[in-house]
């Protein structure tokens, strides 16, 4: 899951944190948990057609 | 292994197909979202065996050319 | 050829299909064997010159 | 090893923060865009371990649920 | 080193060169030497940051 | 190896200058496009150059000092 994980944190990194500031504020917060479970949403979702695909 | 590879590709297709189906993350992946990441996993991989088919053909040719 | 393949793959596919629809259609299709043409001249070109500049 | 593992991460740091910080280079760092690229390297550790620990419980709840 | 040289190499390429002639014109190099001081004051920068964060 | 070494660096420059050079492709690789990728590759090569050399001195500076 370490593939997983990294390539989360830069994509919900560049999409949730425009301008860095001193701390994460909680819109930033919030908007990284959606961006990591539309994340794995759309890892499980490509993962499923994939396979389907191979079969 | 084939395994790690068909993780590598996994993870190569998420990447593409979220970089074109989401904009801006939400509540949930509702079903617009949910036909294009589908469609775009569907059409890279038919893209992918175009791309593979015409090489092979091309080899061939340059084979029969030689 | 692998790693060829796989960014040809890449390439034209963010080249040709901007919004993925139920098949690949006609204009996709050529797009497609029009960009693997270019990329395998451009590839080709690369090569040549980086080649002759190592001399 | 280990130490390859932390300049890798320095190598990656430097790219998302280069392209987020730097837009033309100038003569010398100044000191906003030094608090840029200090804040974007801050932020993104954050979002490592905000996502790491967020999958931790994701995992913990799915073995709960077994 | 080889790694760092390498992406400083990418990365001032792109933002320097724009539209490549046939030799690097004096504001190029100018360019990509203050390209390539600014992408070790900011590598310097992220490692030291990231370092005192580990601690 | 150096052959491997020698065929990433081919497709990381074609990958390079495809993206300055071909904007939509077309039915053969007109000259325009043609120039543009040598230039490309003589550039990047001129680049890397500069760099290397560049960075050479500063490590040679920076032993002086010690």
């Amino acid at each position: 899951a370490q593939e997983l994980l990294q390539r989360m944190s830069e994509k919900c990194y560049k999409k949730c944190i425009v301008k860095p500031g001193t701390t994460l504020d909680n819109s930033e917060q919030k908007c990284i948990a959606m961006c990591m479970d539309r994340y794995m949403d759309t890892w499980n979702l490509v993962s499923r057609v994939y396979s389907q695909r191979l079969q | 292994s084939q395994k790690a590879e068909l993780q590598a590709q996994v993870h190569k297709l998420a990447d593409v197909c979220w970089e074109q189906c989401i904009d801006r993350p939400r509540d949930k992946l509702d079903s617009k979202t949910e036909t294009c990441v589908s469609n775009c996993v569907e059409r890279f991989i038919d893209t992918s065996l175009t791309i593979a088919t015409r090489f092979q053909k091309l080899l061939q040719g340059a084979a029969a050319n030689m």
